[in-house]
């Protein structure tokens, strides 16, 4: 694509909502410019379902991704896998263009 | 009015509880916005925390008051300890035990709420400070609980020839008592108890039309939801299995006995005797699960949760409520 | 006072009502989070039923009430057959035509609650049991509609001669009639009467400063909700087009008309009479739009839902209040 | 990528929010081992604009997305399909590498 | 009572403000959801809205009221230029500079609640035109401050020789006026001015259990989610810097002596002078930043928003309240 | 992929909430048939954190999705990537297959 979009990978992480600040923790040490976070999807995986409700977030999900290069990428990855061990989560990792404004390339 | 089963089961709210399950298990789409049930638990324990402080600075710490605040502490690190070995006789999952053990030493709110209404109703008056009692009960359990959770872990990485690679970081115990402490709902009940004590009963009055006036109707709306959510909880009850459903249902009662013992020996005000069996009774579904599933990754939320949302706190507000009264009046003799 | 067209209408909620309306119009930002509104309708459901319920208890159900809940549930039947018959004339899509009728054969809660209070102002109270009526014609309206829907997809498959693969699976009636009865709002509504009826004055009492005190700035709040929907839909009144603008302005006027002469040979008390023309009169936005977009997906939501919301939800509120009372009074002489 | 992740197909579909129950359904039975919810979307098509509010779900969307492979993404969509010649929605298929805990990948 | 520092902040809104500070420094995890802020506000806007009008339509606008408005417009006109003037000497980015002044031209409606309890408190009533005065200044401060930006964009047009091709296209001044006076929170105000005024001392009463009965609770959460907001906007403070948190520290108390002095020389009520300097001291943190992030892109929304919400308007509820008052008497010598 | 899939770009816009309006005008104006919006995302950035908050949306990101064809897509991002110079945001390219309807196919 002509775009002058940048190669990069998007990471994309549910994980449940008590964990959220342990994986920001991780994606701003694994060096990732930045992230977004959307605060509260529900979901079903191996250990059952998931919907968050007003009570508690306990059973609340949350999804975090960031647009890192593909070494990042792998270093956010494991981390992550280590983390879901214990609790609630996957990874997703696709390829993006991703474009920045223009002091963002200069960088 | 005589204290039955009734007085307690009649009033709108606790009726909302009970639409709430039919409307779940019914399959309706019915459901309050999570954002509002936040409001209303926010809004239950500013109510509480005005109520209690208010008629604290009423009243003034008295020497009765710190007794009854000791045992409540006590009995907030006994229950857990206690708990487990029960529940370990059965539990694979030592972590699970550890979790549970945790739940039933720390204390419910909405329980509380709907206890303090029942005994007014009675006629008798528990004292301002067990608002207090139900701050200071809370932490000790999840102390106790996460020690023990260590213990099993330590035991385990020695029995284990093979360390696990995945074994998660264990918390710092300074980390985990700052959640405890800092928890949301935990520090609303915190600040609005001080709020209430520092501005008194000027303070309270400036606050009734909201914290009074409209309280059943918000607590009803809360109940609404509660019903909801066990009605929701009930197909994890398969995985929660006949001992445990059994242990929910038959600890609130052996706590409350043991909590009417001491009140008795100790010589505590039958209002204040009731609320403490109440409180011992009691299991949180709200700020210990919030905790323990950081502290304790190991334990499943479905098992700890889902007890003592969908067991014991329907348990106390239908049989425990009525019951640990008639329990206290035949030892009073009233 | 004399129940003129702004005795209604200087009230502040209906003030807010048309404050919404404006803001929508020039383009304001104002609006209110959806968590609320849910809220608020799921509070003026709560209120409704409780007042409801309460003096349902008090007075009991007389003959009269039977006479005019069996009324009601005809005119609930009736309405969408007459509204499918005169829609047909004019609309190629007969799915929409059904889903229309459904829309009008039921009942608006608001338009309900808006003439209530018209109607006490004037001096005139109706039964309690007016709020069962509001229970009771919501889901004949419904089922009518599916089965005229039903019998259009039966014609259409005949007469098609390659059936299309695309056809949706029709709904059978009896998960039809299972969403129409745990619809989240209706079944609030249901649940809030009944907790009224068991818990009767009493209960009533206990509840009032949540269900009346605060009630006016709540029903603010959800009017101007609905100010802002309405202007929202205006932009989609040209695809509703004339002919359904007009049938959503004519039909509350016929409806009422025919329920005034029902309620009239009947021998229905004068303030009776009046909230069954408007119960008639009303076209639901809320609970039927919802069943029926799942049971008649070939039709258009923004057809039913506009004419019912933008249509004739505000000719009632503005012309329709105070002319059924008008024609109420000519026909009872008063 | 020589991350550890699994080569899979993610389904995103937009879909009627009066529609989720059966969305989440079609993704049970096609046999997928989870899904994620993100509740509340609002959106324009070719149906008109359709922002969701507070008065009624009727005109509020909703988006579902599950991670699957390539032959149960073909079973879902087709489903899926059948489902908005009447509904408002649409389904989105893209590769995603994604990363599951131990216990996962032994299964 | 006599108007000290303690009459204002024992209140339980003013000291839920400071706990919100206090949870959020320690880190804990309490939160209100942004929809019930929402409400929170628009409620509080509903309440002035009302209460203003409704005092309004029982004096109407005497002559009085209108120098009072003229004086709020000239002021909300003349703060943002002397303001800029200040800033500009320190501050490199003017737009930052421009964007500034319009917050501190422009007011806050919960400083304005704030300050009006304690004068009520104090015995001091102040004119129902004063919510309108809150109303009138808003606009005037973000229309000089736009202008103020227009003409630091051309300067800089002119004097960079090539042109930057990602210069915002400036918004044309229609549009931004459209959007200042259509933000929601500022319309909801002006709607609920007009409902007060048309519905008059009956729409006031009719409203009463909502706007005034729970209105200490309202704000009591407001305030709560205001200090939870402060606290998170103290770690951009370094970003502010010295001379912008001096700014911000000494601009209100300039503000509020020059507004005496023209109260004073206009002979104004003394509960309208204390208001009219509340006014002109405080700085908005809602409707203008929404607006100004728009019309001022280049300008840095940390800077103003967190100078209007994290510097002044605590130094107001806290000292400016109460130093304003001490002012006044020595000037009035009461 | 065997599936009736259209190949196309999904071009997602985080973007700050104040901004939505003109993104909206942007992806309209370009030709797109639809969009879908998530209302509420929070984020950090080269700005630095943005958590939306209830008393003022400026603090607030959304994001937009729109499925367009590759020439569509480079028009768009050009023009946000004009937007995102003054205001906090960011464009994300990839891949999709898109499976409509049957009436939307015939277009
Ligand atoms: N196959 C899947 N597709 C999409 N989301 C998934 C899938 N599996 C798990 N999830 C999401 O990840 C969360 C945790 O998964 P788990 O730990 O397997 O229970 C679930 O609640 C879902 O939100
Ligand atoms: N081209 C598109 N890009 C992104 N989302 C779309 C697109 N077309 C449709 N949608 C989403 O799908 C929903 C239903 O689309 P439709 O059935 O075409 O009205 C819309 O409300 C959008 O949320
Ligand atoms: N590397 C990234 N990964 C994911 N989201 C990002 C990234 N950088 C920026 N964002 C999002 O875009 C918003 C604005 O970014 P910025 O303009 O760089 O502050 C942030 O608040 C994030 O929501
Ligand atoms: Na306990
Ligand atoms: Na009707
Ligand atoms: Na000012």
């Amino acid at each position: 694509m002509k775009s002058d979009g940048k190669k990069m990978k998007k990471v994309e992480i549910v994980i449940e909502a008590v964990m959220l600040k342990e994986v920001v923790t991780i994606v701003d040490e694994a060096g990732a410019g930045g992230y977004t976070i959307l605060p509260a999807v529900t979901g079903r995986g191996h250990r059952g379902h998931r919907s968050g409700f007003g009570l508690t977030n306990v059973f609340q999900n949350t999804m975090v991704f960031t647009l890192v290069n593909e070494e990042t990428a792998l270093k956010i990855s494991q981390k992550i896998k280590h983390l879901i061990q214990n609790y609630a989560g996957v990874v997703i990792i696709s390829d993006a263009d991703v474009v920045w404004p223009d002091y963002q390339k200069d960088q | 009015m005589d204290g039955n089963i009734l007085t307690n089961l009649l009033d709108p709210p606790i009726l909302f509880f009970f639409f709430g399950i039919f409307a779940r298990l019914i399959k309706s789409d019915l459901e309050i916005p999570p954002a509002l049930t936040k409001f209303f638990s926010l809004y239950m324990l500013m109510a509480i925390g005005i109520k209690g402080g208010s008629s604290l600075a009423a009243s003034g710490i008295s020497r009765e008051a710190v007794i009854i605040l000791v045992s409540a502490m006590v009995m907030a690190t006994l229950v857990p300890i206690y708990s487990f070995l029960i529940l370990r006789i059965r539990l694979k999952n030592l972590y699970d035990a550890a979790a549970i053990a945790a739940t039933y030493g720390s204390v419910s709110a909405i329980t509380f709420i709907a206890a303090s209404s029942f005994i007014n109703k009675v006629g008798v008056t528990p004292g301002g400070y067990m608002a207090v009692a139900l701050v200071v009960m809370e932490s000790p359990a999840i102390v106790m609980a996460v020690l023990m959770a260590g213990m099993v872990r330590s035991k385990q990485a020695l029995t284990s020839s093979a360390q696990s690679p995945n074994s998660p970081a264990s918390l710092p115990m300074k980390k985990i008592l700052h959640e405890a402490f800092t928890d949301g709902t935990h520090l609303m009940l915190i600040g609005s108890l001080l709020i209430g004590a520092i501005t008194g009963l000027e303070g309270k009055k400036t606050m009734e039309p909201f914290t009074s006036g409209i309280f059943k109707g918000m607590l009803a709306f809360f109940l609404l939801e509660m019903g909801l959510s066990v009605a929701s909880r009930i197909r994890e009850m398969k995985d929660v299995g006949g001992f445990l459903v059994g242990f929910g249902l038959v600890m609130p009662v052996i706590n409350a006995s043991i909590a009417l013992g001491i009140a008795h020996f100790l010589g505590f005000a039958m209002g204040d005797a009731y609320m403490f069996m109440i409180l011992v009774a009691s299991a949180s579904y709200i700020a210990v699960p919030a905790v323990v599933r950081h502290a304790i990754p190991e334990a499943n939320p479905s098992l700890y949760f889902t007890m003592a949302l969908a067991v014991t706190f329907p348990f106390n507000i239908i049989f425990g409520i009525p019951l640990y009264y008639k329990m206290l009046q035949l030892v009073w003799g009233g």
